[in-house]
């Protein structure tokens, strides 16, 4: 088994360019460990933990130098990386081990995790040679004869949400009228609380304040509020102490249709 | 190339064109065959294309060879287009329904409110093909009627109940959005 | 209606047919029909279709039955048509979608444990393309929603159904053997 590490050209950021080319094949951790493995030939039941732990982390250190946004799960992997590593170097405790039938290789889940990917991997190679297959040949009906179905659109239930979703962009980005900037009644905002929640079922306390432009506006939404808590309308809530308060529809009741 | 080799391929650019296929426009994509090879390859697939006792034929329009299905079936292939499955929705109605599925119990003044477009023939659309159910009415000045979704859209989007509506919040998981 | 008969009607309609068309929609058309005839209509139609030398084939997809042009008479069917290769999904699309076909119904937390890494955009893609669609919700606390494939994927992938998949066993083969 080797244990070079890894080669010069991708562990400084010397060779900028391949490095590139070549992380950008990694979408994810998993993908990375796999080529750490096939790349050094290794036995995938019985990693080498300690070499691969650090070729992973040599790999973040790469990609933070080339400044790519690393996401979350790639510091999870490197942390369960870690972790393996440091079960792996503990003698076995003879009174724990005394008492389980079998004691556990730290590195199993992570190995069934990688074959599990392999798998996918390998079924999405499939898929795209199937796309290339289909991409290949042309179904086409006469036109004329599908002139009734033009201008329609077949309805998925992600499809009416997008729908519902459009509409509530269009609708918060229409204009409303502003008689006088000054001049702000309580009447006016109560209306604007009622417009949005037309489209909404909460709204965030906070969010009416955000963008409020003087402290007038800020007493009559505060006041507005505070009538249609009055008249029922809308109640508020928080999910916990000090969460952010929500404005919500209707009774606190919650019944459901 | 060959004449036989020629004859599949250009039956099946005759096949996914929209518009007569010409020897000019043939001749642009064999540039390596005469126009002499290309009418030949032309004739011969017409020739045995039609005499089979298939459902198209390629016939001579506007200067260009263009399939169609013979005329003799028209009734049932007619008859095949309005078996077309699924509920299909213009983009109004389906927006409308969008509407009424989400704000239910809902006026039509309401839904005009949240759309800003008239909707009243899209609405009329909906109750026709029984997705949407008048469900009551208001409790204020004219009492207007309340819309609601009938049984059959939960049948129609395999829902259990409405509970089950995909939320804007888990729409804007998947896009990624902050909100 | 002898067979003979019915196979150039049924050949008409599959060619006008933007879907594929399945035996139940053809039975509607030919009521006096029994499946059986119109199956080996449909059966004899095909050997026959697909043996000529043409430049079109009758697949079996989806359930159903469609015409295309033969993949081996791309390029020339591509420089008529004057298009690019179609879009072709990404290899983070591909690999969620690999996991929702084998793993469905499944959650977004479900595909993010197994790919280990987000995978919302993709799923969102999917959703779009309507390869994938909202199948229902699972009974566990906060009620995620599950996806599954659609009818478009084995249309997409040209696939009579799920069963032509190759078992995610057979991809078993060990990182590094081969690639």
């Amino acid at each position: 088994m080797t244990t070079e590490g890894v080669p010069a050209s991708e562990t400084g950021a010397g060779d900028s360019l391949t490095l590139t080319l070549r992380l950008e094949g990694f979408e994810g951790p998993l993908d990375l460990l796999l080529h750490l493995i096939k790349r050094e030939e290794i036995d995938i039941w019985n990693i080498p933990i300690a070499q691969i732990t650090e070729q992973y982390l040599q790999y973040l250190q790469v990609m933070k130098d080339l400044n790519i946004n690393l996401a979350g799960e790639w510091l999870v992997m490197a942390a369960t990386l870690i972790y393996i590593k440091s079960r792996m170097l503990l003698p076995p405790d003879p009174a724990g081990a005394a008492q389980e039938e079998l004691v556990e290789d730290p590195r199993t889940e992570l190995v069934y995790q990688l074959l599990e990917h392999q798998k996918f991997k390998n079924a999405a190679q499939m898929l795209y040679t199937r796309q290339e297959v289909e991409n290949a040949v042309w179904n086409n009906p006469p036109r004329e004869v599908m002139e009734e179905a033009r201008e329609v659109v077949a309805v998925t239930l992600f499809g009416l949400l997008r729908a519902f979703h459009e509409i509530v962009k269009r609708f918060e980005e229409r204009p409303v009228l502003q008689v006088d900037q000054e001049e702000i009644s309580i009447e006016e905002k109560i209306a604007d609380i009622r417009r949005l929640l037309l489209v909404r079922d909460t709204i965030l306390f906070s969010s009416f304040f955000t963008e409020a432009p003087a402290k007038q506006h800020l007493i009559a939404t505060f006041l507005a509020i505070l009538e249609l808590v009055r008249l029922r309308e809308i109640w508020l809530y928080q999910k916990a102490n000090f969460q952010e308060i929500h404005i919500s529809k209707g009774k606190p009741s919650g019944e459901t249709a | 190339m060959d004449i036989n080799e020629l004859q599949p391929i250009l039956e099946a650019i005759i096949y996914v064109a929209e518009d007569p296929v010409n020897p000019e426009q043939l001749k642009e994509i064999f540039p390596d065959e005469s126009y002499e090879t290309i009418e030949t390859a032309l004739r011969k697939l017409m020739d045995e294309f039609n005499s089979r006792p298939g459902g198209m034929v390629i016939r001579e329009i506007a200067g260009g060879v263009r399939m169609t299905t013979r005329p003799e079936y028209h009734e049932h292939v007619r008859a095949y287009l309005k078996t077309k499955p699924g509920a299909r929705l213009s983009m109004a109605a389906l927006e409308t329904l969008a509407v009424i599925a989400y704000r239910q119990p809902v006026t039509l003044a309401e839904i005009l409110a949240i759309r800003g477009k008239k909707s009243s023939t899209a609405l009329k659309t909906l109750l026709e093909k029984k997705l949407v159910a008048i469900v009551g009415r208001k409790h204020v000045v004219g009492r207007p009627i309340l819309y609601g979704t009938s049984r059959e859209f939960l049948v129609h989007f395999g829902l259990k109940d409405l509970s089950e509506l995909p939320t804007l919040e888990e729409f804007a998981e998947l896009a990624g959005e902050q909100h």
